[in-house]
C-alpha cells in the first residue's frame, strides 16, 4: 500500500474521558486507504522542538476522515490536546500492516487501556460477518471512553480487583471464543495469549515500540519474535501472538 | 536554470544533495515519498559481513530538536545487500548509490571494500569509522591513529571507486583525523557522524539506552557540525560532503559555504520523508533568485 | 517535605538549583522576577581584573532549542563588582554566592582569587577555564596540563573558600582535566559551559559571529552534558554541579541521577526569567510526590 | 519600574499591509505600566524550537491592552502571524528605557518602515501638549499600515525617488521643527541627525540589536555609543542621537 505525506486538517479534537481524547482528521488520500490494524504517524505542532512523529492506531475512519484516540502521556501528545478545528497537521499513513480478517467466527477483542482504539476499527469490519464481542480494560471508571459496538463487556481493574485477562478463561468459554485480537499492555497481552492458547484460540497481537520513522527505515522500533527481531512500524504492529511468545 | 552538478573528485553527482547513511534504509523505503532519481546521491544503512540484530532497545529518543539513536548498526549484511539491496536500485538512472561499510575490523572492512568494488550500482564506498554505538570498531578506529593508517591504506588498496571516509567530532581531533585520511588515500571525506550523548530513564531510574551512549542528531548539532566543516576544510584539500543537522535550505547553504561540496541529510528524513527531494527543489530556486552559482557559495 | 539541602564539601546549598555564570547577570538583574533567597546558589557573571568591554556585535545567536554566544566575558572589572554588585547582594540571607574568575593569565587569576578571598559576601569562587570566546585565557588553560597545574594550586593557596572549577567538553579528555583538577586542590567542578560551534550569515556571505566560533548552550546540548557528567563522576570524588540544557524539573532529576550534586540553570533564565525559583518548587513536589530524598536520585 | 513576566492571550491579530501585522495583547499589567520608547519581548508559540522571544516596541495602549505592528522577517515573525484570537503567549515587559517627553514644542516623529511603531504610541503622547508632525517612509506604498494620527506625512522611497532623510531639511524648516524623533533604520537615523544636528535640533532616535534576555543580563545587545558600549535593552532602546552618533 502506499504511504501518504499529507498536510490535514483537524475536524475536531475534544476529551471523551480522564486525559483522553478523540481527534478526528479530515485527509485527501490516507482515511481511505486505512485498513483495521493500521497506525498513522502525526507531528506535534510545526516548528515545535519534538520533531518525531507521534505513532496512533487508526480508531475509525468515515470516508475521507480518520480518527484516533489518544492519551495525553508526554510532551507530544499534550500538545495535540491543544490542537484546535482548523489547525493543520502533518499526517504519514497508512503504516504498518493489518489485523487478520475472518467470516463466521465468534470472536473476542479485548483492549487494554488505549488498545481499545485500533481495536474499534477491527469491529466496524468485522461485525458484518462475525459474531464480536469486545472486552474493554481500563484501571478505572473514569478513564472509560464511550465506544459503541455491538456487545461491549466493560472491566474495571479497580472495581472488580483484578485485570481483564485474569478472568479471560471464563469469557473466552462463555463465548466459545475461536479467535482473540489483543492489544494495550504486554503482559496483558501476553497473559491473554497464554490463556487463549491452552484454549487454542487463534490470537493476534498489536505491538507499540519507540520509533523514529514509522516506515522501516531507521530500525529502530524492533521486537523480538520466534523469528528474530522484527520492526514493529513495517512487520507490524500487528503479530500472530505465537510468533511473539511462541 | 543555474547548473546543480557538483564534482567530488571522480565522483559527480547532479546536484548536491544526499542522504545520510542509516537515515535512508536501503533507498527504497524512501519510493513512496519521493523520486529517488531526482537526487544526487543516496547512501545507503551500513553494511557488514554479516547480518547484525543491532543493539537492544529502546534504540531511539528524541531529544530537543534532534533525536538519540543507539541502533548499533543492524543490518541484512552484505550477501542480501548485493543480492536483494542493490538490484531494487538498479532501475535509477541519475542518482548515485553510496554503500556504507562498518565492519568491526580492518579485515572486515578490507574484504567489504573488496567484495563492493565489483558492484556496478555501487558508486562509491563510505568507510564508517565513527559510528559511537558498537563495541568493536566504530569510533574505536579513530583512537589509534597508526592502526587506522593501515585500515585505510589496505581498504584504499581494495576499490577504485570513490573512498569516502565518515568521519565524526568525537575524537581527539578531527582536523587531524582528517588529514590522515587524506594521507592514506581518501578520495572524500563525509562528516558528522552523531555526537555521543547519554540519556536517562527517571521513571525506572536507569540510562535510557542499554549501552548508555547513544549518538545525538538533527538541528540540534547543527553549529558543531558547521565548525567541523569549516575546520577540515580549511586544512585538507578533499571535497566533503557535509551533515548534522540539515533541515531548511539555508542550512544547506551554510554547509556549502563554509567549506561542503555537497550534504548529507541525515534524521531530517524521518521527520519529513519527502525533505531531500524539497531541499533539490529550494536549492535551485535559491541560486536562481539570487543569480548564484554554486561556485559563489563561499564565504567572502 | 523532602530536604533539599545539599552538601558541596563546605558549600551548602538550601536546595541543588543554582543559576550558571554569564546567564544571571549580577542577579539583581532577576529581581523583579523572583527570589533570590529561594534558590540554592547563584553564580555571577565571569569577572576580570579590567572591565572588559567583550567581543563585537552580534554577540547572540538562535539555533535549534538552543543559543549560541560570542559575549566574549564583557563585565565591569573586579573594582565595580566589589563596590557596587556584591554590597547589592548582602540583603540576601539564604542564598550563596558563587563569583566566577576568568583571568587572561595565571597571574590574573590569582589576584583576582586574593582580593575576592576577603569578600564576605563571595561564598565560593568559580574558575572559568573554559569560555570558548576569548583569546587568550578561557580553553586555551586547557591546552598545557602543566602550565593549568601551576594555575590551580596557585589559585588554591590564595583562597581558603570552595574553589569551583568549570569545564568544557571541547578538551581533548574531560575526565583526565577533571582528575587534574581534583588532584590540585579543587573542591567542585562544574560542568560544562558552552559548546564551541559556528554560525553562518549566509545573506552576507560570512561567519555570523567576528570571531568566528561561539558557544553553543540550550536544550540543543543536554545529551552532551548529561554524558559529561556521567563520565566525570565516575572517575572523580568532587561534587559536581551539573548544567547544559537545563529547562525542566526532568532534566534537573537526570543531572543528579548521573552524578551532579546540584545543578546550573543557563540560558533558559533569558527564556523564562523565573525558572530557577519554578524549579525549586517543582523538584520539591517531585521528591514529595514521589517519597524520594534527594539521596535517591541516583542509578539503580 | 518593575518588569513582569505573564501569560498574556492574543485578542487581535490581522494582516495591515504587506507582509505587516498589528497584534493586540490582552495583559493584566504589563500594558498600564508601558510608556513611549518601551518594548516587550514576546515568546514565539509553546514548545517551539525557537526558544527566544522577539523584542517589538510599543504600538500602542488601551487599558490592559497593548499592541504591536511588526513585520514578517524570519521564522519566528512568520510563526506570531499565524496566532490566533485566544492563543496565550508569554509576555515579558515593559522593557527598556523611554522618550523624553516635552511640553509646548515643534516636534517631528520620523518613522521609516516599521520605525514607525514605538512612534505612534509617542505621538499619542505627544500631541496632547505639543505640535506634532509625523513623516512616515516607507519603501513601497503597499507597505504602508494605516497610522492614525493628527498630521501625517507620507513618504515613499520607490515614488519619491530618494530616502525621506534626504528631504529633511526642508521638513524640518518648514515645521520649525525643535525636538525629532527618529526610529527606523540605522542609516535614515544617522543622516536625520546629522541633518537635524544642523538644524540645531534635539534629537532621539530608537536603536535596534539583536538580543537574548532583553533585562540587562547578557551582556548581549550592545551599541557603541560616545559614552563607550550600552546596552540597548536597558541602558536603551532610546538614545539621544549625539550620545551615538556625537
Ligand atoms: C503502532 C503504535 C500505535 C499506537 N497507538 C496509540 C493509540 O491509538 N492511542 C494512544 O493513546 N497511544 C498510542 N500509541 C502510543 C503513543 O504513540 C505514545 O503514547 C505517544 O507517542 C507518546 O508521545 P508523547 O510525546 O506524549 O510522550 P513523550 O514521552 O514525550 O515522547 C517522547 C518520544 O517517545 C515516544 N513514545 C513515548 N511513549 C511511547 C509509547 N508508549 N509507544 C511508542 N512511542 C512512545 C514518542 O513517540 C516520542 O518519540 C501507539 C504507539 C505505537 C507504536
Ligand atoms: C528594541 C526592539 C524593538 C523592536 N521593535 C519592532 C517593532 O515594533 N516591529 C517590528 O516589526 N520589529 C521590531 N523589532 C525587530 C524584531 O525584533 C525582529 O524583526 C524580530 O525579532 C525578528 O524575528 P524573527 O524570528 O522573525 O527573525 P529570525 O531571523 O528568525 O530571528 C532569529 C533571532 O534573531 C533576532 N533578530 C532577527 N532580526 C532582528 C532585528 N532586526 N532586531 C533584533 N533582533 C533580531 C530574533 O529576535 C531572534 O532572536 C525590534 C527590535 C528591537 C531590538
Ligand atoms: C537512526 C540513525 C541511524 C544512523 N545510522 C548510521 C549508520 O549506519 N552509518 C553511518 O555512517 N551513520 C549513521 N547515522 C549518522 C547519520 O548518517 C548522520 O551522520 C548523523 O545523523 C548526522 O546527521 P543529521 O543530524 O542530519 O541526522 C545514523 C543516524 C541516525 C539518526
Ligand atoms: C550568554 C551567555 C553567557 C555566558 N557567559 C559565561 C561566563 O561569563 N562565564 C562562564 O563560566 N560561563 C558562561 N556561560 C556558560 C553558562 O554558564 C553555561 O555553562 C552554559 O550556557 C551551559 O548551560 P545552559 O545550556 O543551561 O545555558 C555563558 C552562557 C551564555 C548563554
Ligand atoms: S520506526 Fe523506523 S524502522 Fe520502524
Ligand atoms: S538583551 Fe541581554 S543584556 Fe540586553
Amino acid at each position: 500500500m502506499t504511504k501518504l505525506l499529507e498536510k490535514a486538517l483537524i475536524v475536531a479534537n475534544a476529551k471523551v474521558a480522564d486525559g483522553i481524547y478523540k481527534c478526528r482528521i479530515k485527509t485527501s488520500g490516507i482515511a481511505k486507504a486505512c485498513l483495521p490494524g493500521n497506525f498513522i504517524n502525526i507531528s506535534v505542532g510545526s516548528n515545535s522542538q519534538f520533531l518525531l512523529k507521534r505513532p496512533f492506531g487508526v480508531h475509525n475512519v468515515q470516508g475521507n476522515e480518520l480518527e484516533i484516540l489518544y492519551r495525553v502521556r508526554g510532551k507530544g501528545t499534550d500538545l495535540m490536546s491543544n490542537l484546535v478545528v482548523g489547525d493543520s497537521i502533518d499526517l504519514l499513513g497508512p503504516l504498518g500492516n493489518e489485523f487478520s480478517l475472518f467470516k463466521g467466527k465468534r470472536i473476542l477483542v479485548l483492549g487494554g487501556g488505549m488498545g481499545i482504539a485500533p481495536l474499534f476499527f477491527l469491529e466496524k469490519k468485522l461485525s458484518k460477518d462475525n459474531d464480536v464481542t469486545t472486552l474493554y480494560a481500563v484501571k478505572t471508571r473514569k478513564e472509560l471512553a464511550e465506544i459503541n459496538v455491538s456487545k461491549l463487556l466493560v472491566h474495571v481493574d479497580e472495581e472488580e480487583g483484578c485485570f481483564a485477562c485474569d478472568n479471560l478463561d471464563d469469557v473466552l468459554e462463555k463465548n466459545k471464543t475461536e479467535v482473540l485480537y489483543v492489544c494495550g499492555p504486554d503482559q496483558l497481552m501476553k497473559k491473554s495469549y497464554q490463556k487463549a492458547k491452552a484454549h487454542g484460540v487463534y490470537t493476534e497481537v498489536s505491538l507499540e515500540a519507540r520509533m523514529a520513522c514509522g516506515f522501516g527505515a531507521c530500525v529502530g522500533c524492533v521486537v523480538e519474535t520466534v523469528n528474530g527481531l522484527k520492526k514493529v512500524c513495517n512487520e507490524g504492529p500487528v503479530f500472530k501472538a505465537e510468533d511473539v511468545w511462541g | 536554470m543555474k547548473s546543480l552538478e557538483v564534482k567530488l573528485g571522480k565522483l559527480i553527482l547532479q546536484n548536491p544533495i544526499t542522504t545520510a547513511s542509516g537515515c535512508f534504509g536501503y533507498g527504497t523505503d524512501f519510493s513512496d515519498f519521493l523520486d529517488l532519481d531526482l537526487l544526487g546521491a543516496i547512501t545507503l544503512k551500513s553494511i557488514t559481513k554479516e547480518p547484525r540484530v543491532g543493539n537492544p532497545t529502546p534504540r531511539v529518543a528524541e531529544t530537543p530538536s534532534g533525536m538519540m539513536n543507539s541502533i548499533g548498526l543492524a543490518n541484512c549484511g552484505i550477501k542480501e545487500f548485493i543480492e536483494v539491496k542493490l538490484p531494487a536500485l538498479t532501475h535509477l538512472k541519475k542518482v548515485k548509490v553510496i554503500a556504507n561499510i562498518a565492519g568491526h575490523s580492518t579485515e572486515e572492512n578490507i574484504e567489504l571494500a573488496e567484495t563492493l568494488n565489483s558492484q556496478k550500482r555501487v558508486d562509491a564506498i563510505e568507510l564508517n569509522i565513527s559510528c559511537p554505538n558498537v563495541d568493536a570498531g566504530g569510533l574505536a578506529f579513530c583512537q589509534d591513529m597508526s592502526q587506522l593508517k593501515v585500515l585505510l591504506k589496505k581498504v584504499r588498496a581494495k576499490t577504485d571507486k570513490p573512498l569516502i571516509v565518515k568521519l565524526a567530532v568525537n575524537v581527539n581531533d578531527i582536523v587531524n583525523l582528517a588529514q590522515t585520511c587524506e594521507g592514506e588515500g581518501a578520495d572524500i571525506l563525509s562528516l558528522i557522524n552523531t555526537v555521543t550523548g547519554l540519556e536517562v530513564d527517571i521513571e525506572n531510574r536507569k540510562l535510557f539506552f542499554s549501552r548508555g551512549y547513544a549518538g545525538l542528531s538533527g538541528p540540534a548539532i547543527r553549529p558543531i557540525a558547521l565548525k567541523a566543516v569549516y575546520d577540515v576544510s580549511k586544512v585538507v584539500k578533499l571535497p566533503i560532503i557535509g551533515m548534522g543537522g540539515i533541515a531548511t535550505v539555508e542550512d544547506v547553504v551554510k554547509f556549502l559555504m563554509v567549506g561542503a561540496d555537497a550534504v548529507s541529510i541525515g534524521m531530517m528524513n524521518f521527520v519529513e520523508p519527502d525533505i531531500s527531494q524539497r531541499l533539490v527543489r529550494e536549492l535551485q530556486n535559491y541560486l536562481d533568485s539570487k543569480n548564484l552559482g554554486l561556485k559563489d557559495l563561499t564565504l567572502n
